[in-house]
């Protein structure tokens, strides 16, 4: 028996690898929260306790924190307060990330676009009014200057949209240019993970390929909760269940409050 | 079906189960590699894992300072007891005073370590010297705290490297820590714990405990492949109970699990190599 | 660190520790001058009502003065019993005066070494400057001795002995480890020998934390888990008295503690405002209110 | 050095109507909110407010109707989700939301901290963010690359919560503090700076110090005493989050209606900060957010 997030948490920690450094954000709350912080943290913790025992993490200003036991209470006054090698200013940060010094970050957001950009900014309803979100943080950054990016997000018509209202980070391609020639230097979106099932791009067209479905999904189950219609990658593989003992680590270690995978889909 | 398991870690787990909830124990580094596996590591990896087990409330009182320090966190043991590892390994109280700071006279410590070069019938311990009181043949490290470990601490685990007959006798040369000639009577008139004094030895035979005549050593069980004619041979004296003894009790999986993975998985305190050899009775002169 | 989930909290409410004190019992109290008094614990007990306590302390404070003023001291043993710059402990003085309760002076270092002595085991120890004065002919407990090495004239001071001790702490964690400031003064060194030196030991704390906010800073624990029976979070828990380290003496509250001790009739209304007419600690802040805890705040630079 | 003791009317007396101010602290934590509080005492208004990560500060000064416009690269109440004041008048276009990313937001900062007339960022590309009046377009003069030109910003006046302060103004840090800020830059990019601190300590604990110091006494023209004035919010180090106090406020500020009740209950009759905090919380809730010092 597993759960979705920890088939999720599962699959992202494969992609973080030994000797690179992920960032992982401050999340609000809810599925929102799983996204910024739950999945991200726990995927390294677990990518640290089997395949990349040298996986670093940068959590805001901290770099490398210790991670076990993985905080039972969650806001900012005490996130920071945490054993850790080093500290950094918020601003040399940003500058850091700028120069690529971030080899993965992860992404989410209101609205995904078939090329994989992404809105965090402002959602345009149909009266043509806006609804105003929170702001982009550092996304666009994460976007443009990471090594690459990994998007995470529940599959729903709502959120996997045609073309995003507004750009906060840009995809594989933006008002019709590649990354390349928009001079963006990082890697960009490389995966998109949902709850249903695994994407990545295109070398082709740069538009979001359904490349993994989870146990108990079909590309019909999959199709009919976006907004766009994918390309399907030719070797389309089904995921098999967590190995058990990922799962009671889980469980019994990395997070046995809930307090990063509590809110499942 | 248990797991394989050295003599070592038997010893340790047997060791745990002596602990009561709520003790506070104190160990230290002793002198000596034998001494050092027998009067430390041994010691903190069985309080450690009492811990985790029946005994949530005891307290690890490290060389007097450091209280309940997270020993998994080590990847070597320290030669020192002031050595930078102890130092900074976390710990819920550094104790900076010396040595009125821990109410060691007032009995707050509950269960106490020592190791000697040798331990009578009743348990009297001698750290000081061999022969001559006057011109000794033989001038040892002296009696430390072991005067005090042998009268004010609740009980007193005595802990040796060594089983033959040079070192269990009849009667020490010098009784660093007063053993049961010491009774329940005059310890009680002189103000003192009358329940306090040796409680137990730990030996690579075998655990031992002083319920024999007059609070004399008796046997509690001995370890496996040991018979009672071996501990005969080694021992200067008569223990008690030898052929009734039960063979030392194996651990349990979840023991194992437990020593292995967080009291000490980095496998610092050496337990899961000991190799009984090494610690051996001596052949004899 | 991990700390074993069945590891027992000693952690409980003021009222429960205030309540392991009964009637005709010696209690230690820490603190000195006007510095960490127990205040809550000692508003507390006043509100149980409990009474033939002997009082043990090395000076005695406003801790003393409202036990004593509230009739629940039948004994009191100590070197000092004063408000500092707010002058007499006017009931104390009363009480003393009328003969209700039975004083036992001792010089002020020998009031210390008697919690040295009973933190060291000792029943009691020797001191060669009485002869003179007019100490042990008030006070019976010391007894005219020779030193048997010297033959000279000593007398034999009893050590400090009492029932139950109460500290109030900076900081503690559940279990009783306590922590305290950075730059730790003479008063709290005190307090720490009161905890070593009786086999009952309670602590209130200003904070109550996470154990694994102390290993981080181990060598500001001086204070034991094994030591420690049970330990109450009390906020401002010495007020009006200071807390080193965290916020200073309310002088205002003090100039009213004093006008109230001219009697006894004023000191009961003291009593009634503040104390027996408050149902608790928090009760007791919200009436001294946050203006002025904020405005006696003192937080030491960490 | 100069004697810059004042209390926060005085200081909040010298913000005018129409002003371009400064907030420093990020989301929920540190924020200079007893200031806040006694800027809409005052009944100041029009005003525009400048952050890196706009939260607590922003919502309740644009609840209270006191701005017009915001520019930031972030406005919300973090594990509380969106604010809701600003999102209701943004949505409804009676605030103007000026939305950066947060390194173009710094870049603006950065320039103005430098005396530059623009900053340069490379994050602009292929987004929407095409401000015409903050953001141009450019061309690299070595590279022939296009860039983005960010107009600098630089407030008139910088308003910073602290922890330490002596009487002149120098203000320090914990050992152990929250650098998810950019307080320093803020101030740095100011005309002027304004500070409110939980503690004064004395100058000579200061000088023993001097790398605790983060704003020197010579940037600050300013400081009052404010035990808890991010409540509240947490400041880091000393207090947590009071969070059922933020649950009265968020559940005011959901509706226009109460929100105006909560000023007029909570706020507006207050005399101080420490009034402000007896109508909506207890010394026994503050003695249970406060952060031990000795830990």
């Amino acid at each position: 028996m597993f759960t979705v997030n920890e088939l999720m948490a599962y699959r992202l920690s494969q992609e973080l690898r030994n000797d690179e450094m992920g960032f992982v954000g401050v999340g609000s709350s809810g599925r929102a929260f799983v996204f910024a912080v739950g999945l991200p943290m726990v995927a390294s913790r677990l990518a640290q306790l089997t395949h990349a025992p040298h996986f670093s993490v940068q959590m805001g200003p901290l770099i490398d924190p210790i991670l076990e036991p993985l905080p039972s209470r969650w806001f900012d006054s005490i996130a920071y307060d945490r054993d850790a090698p080093a500290f950094i200013d918020a601003v040399d940060n940003l500058d850091a990330l700028q120069r690529g010094r971030v080899d993965i970050s992860f992404i989410s957001g209101a609205q995904i676009d078939a090329y994989g950009n992404v809105n965090v900014t402002r959602v345009t309803r149909p009266d043509g009014s806006h609804a105003h979100l929170v702001g982009a943080l550092a996304l666009p950054e994460h976007q443009a200057f990471a090594q690459r990016a990994i998007v995470l997000a529940d599959l729903s018509k709502r959120t996997f949209v045609e073309q995003v209202d507004f750009v906060s980070g840009v995809g594989r391609r933006s008002k019709g240019k590649r990354r390349d020639e928009l001079g963006l230097p990082g890697g960009g979106p490389v995966l998109v993970m949902t709850d249903r099932a695994v994407f990545d791009f295109s070398p082709e067209t740069d538009r979001m390929r359904l490349l993994e479905l989870y146990p108990g999904q079909s590309v019909d189950s999959v199709l009919a909760a976006m907004s766009f219609t994918p390309e399907i990658a030719d070797n389309l593989t089904a995921l098999d269940a967590p190995p058990a003992e990922v799962v009671a680590l889980i469980r019994d270690r990395i997070d046995p409050e809930k307090v990063f995978l509590g809110v499942e889909p | 079906m248990t797991s394989e398991f050295s003599i070592g870690e038997q010893v340790t787990v047997a060791l745990s189960r002596q602990f009561r909830d709520g003790d506070t124990c104190f160990t230290g580094l002793t002198t000596g590699p034998g001494a050092v596996l027998f009067g430390t590591c041994i010691p903190l990896a069985a309080m450690a894992l009492a811990q985790q087990t029946h005994a949530p409330n005891l307290t690890i009182l490290f060389a007097g300072w450091s209280v309940n320090p997270q020993l998994s966190r080590l990847t070597r043991l320290p030669d020192l007891e002031f050595a930078n590892e102890f130092m900074s390994m976390p710990a819920e109280a550094h104790i900076t005073g010396y040595p009125n700071s821990i109410g060691y006279k007032r009995g707050d410590v509950t269960v106490g370590f020592s190791v000697g070069a040798q331990v009578d019938r009743y348990g009297s311990l001698n750290s000081t010297l061999i022969g001559d009181i006057a011109l000794p043949k033989v001038r040892l490290v002296g009696p430390i705290l072991q005067p005090l470990h042998f009268t004010h601490f609740g009980r007193e685990f005595v802990m040796m490297p060594r089983h033959d007959s040079l070192t269990f006798v009849e009667s020490v040369d010098y009784r660093s820590g007063a053993g049961h000639q010491l009774t329940r009577e005059e310890r009680a008139a002189a103000g003192l714990n009358p329940d306090a004094g040796p409680a137990l030895v730990v030996t690579p035979l075998g655990l031992f405990a002083f319920d024999g005549p007059g609070r004399s050593m008796s046997a509690l069980s001995l370890n496996p492949g040991v018979t009672p004619d071996q501990v005969r041979e080694n021992t200067g004296f008569e223990v008690a109970g030898l052929d009734e003894a039960p063979t030392t009790a194996e651990p349990t999986e979840e023991e194992l699990r437990i020593l292995r993975t967080s009291v000490d998985p980095n496998n610092v305190l050496g337990l899961r190599d000991v190799d009984i050899s090494a610690v051996a009775p001596r052949e004899k002169a | 660190m991990t700390v074993h989930p069945t590891r027992q909290s000693k952690l409980t409410t003021v009222t429960d520790l205030a309540s392991r004190v009964s009637d005709g019992m010696t209690l230690a109290v820490g603190g000195f001058g006007v510095y960490g008094r127990p205040m809550a614990f000692v508003r507390e007990l006043i509100r149980l009502e409990r009474k033939d306590l002997t009082v043990v302390t090395t000076t005695s404070g406003q801790e003393t003065e409202l036990l004593v003023g509230a009739g629940l001291v039948r004994r009191l043993e100590t070197a000092y019993a004063g408000l500092e710059k707010w002058g007499l402990a006017r009931r104390v003085r009363a009480a003393v005066e009328a003969g209700e309760i039975e004083i036992a002076d001792y010089d002020e270092v020998m009031s210390f070494d008697r919690f040295r002595a009973a933190q060291d085991g000792l029943t009691s120890f020797s001191a060669n400057y009485m002869h003179g004065s007019s100490l042990p002919e008030q006070n019976p407990d010391m007894k005219p001795t020779t030193n048997p090495l010297t033959g000279a004239p000593e007398h034999a001071i009893p050590a400090a002995s009492a029932d139950i001790a109460i500290v109030h702490v900076p900081a503690a964690d559940r279990f009783g480890n306590a922590a305290m400031p950075a730059d730790q003064m003479m008063p709290q060194g005190l307090d720490l020998t009161t905890v070593r030196a009786f086999d009952r030991v309670l602590l209130t704390a200003e904070n109550i934390v996470d154990t694994n906010a102390l290993t981080r800073f181990p060598q500001r624990v001086q204070i034991p888990c094994f030591l420690i029976e049970a330990v109450a979070h009390a906020p401002w828990g010495a007020h009006p008295g200071a807390m080193l380290g965290s916020y200073d003496a309310d002088g205002e509250h003090f100039d009213e503690l004093v006008e109230a001790g001219a009697s006894a009739e004023t000191f009961d209304k003291y009593l009634g405002k503040y104390v027996r007419e408050v149902s608790d600690n928090d009760a007791y802040l919200d009436l001294v209110g946050i203006n002025t805890l904020l405005k006696i705040q003192r937080r030491s630079f960490k | 050095m100069k004697e810059k003791l004042r209390t926060i009317e005085d200081l909040a007396s010298t913000i005018e109507d129409g002003m371009t101010i400064g907030i420093g602290g990020s989301t929920l934590r540190r924020h200079p909110m007893a200031l806040l509080r006694e800027l809409v005492r005052q009944g100041r208004k029009d005003l525009t407010l400048q952050a890196w990560l706009g939260g607590l500060d922003f919502d309740f000064l644009v609840g209270a109707g006191a701005v017009r416009r915001i520019e930031c690269a972030y406005v919300g109440l973090g594990p509380l989700g969106l604010s809701p004041n600003v999102r209701r008048l943004a949505d409804s276009g009676e605030l103007d939301v000026r939305f950066f990313t947060e390194s173009s937001m710094i870049a603006r900062f950065k320039a103005a901290a430098a005396g530059h007339p623009f900053g340069i960022t490379r994050v602009i590309a292929g987004t929407d963010y095409d401000d015409p009046e903050l953001i141009r377009e450019i061309t690299d003069p070595f590279t022939g690359a296009t860039l983005h030109a960010v107009a600098p910003a630089q407030p008139q006046v910088t308003l910073l919560h602290g922890y330490y302060s002596d009487e002149f103004g120098n203000i320090q840090r914990p050992t152990r503090y929250n650098r998810d800020d950019v307080d320093v830059l803020l101030a740095s990019a100011s005309d002027r700076v304004i500070v409110t601190v939980e503690q004064l300590i004395s100058h000579d604990e200061v000088v023993r110090r001097p790398h605790s110091t983060y704003l020197p006494h010579h940037w600050v023209d300013g400081v009052a005493l404010a035990p808890f004035g991010a409540h509240p919010g947490p400041c880091d180090a000393l207090y947590e989050p009071d969070f059922a106090a933020l649950d009265d406020y968020l559940a005011a500020a959901k509706d226009p209606e109460k929100f105006r009740q909560y000023l007029e209950t909570n706020v507006l009759p207050s005399k101080n900060n420490g009034d402000y905090l007896a109508r909506v919380t207890s010394p026994a809730t503050l003695a249970a957010i406060r952060i031990a010092d000795e830990v």
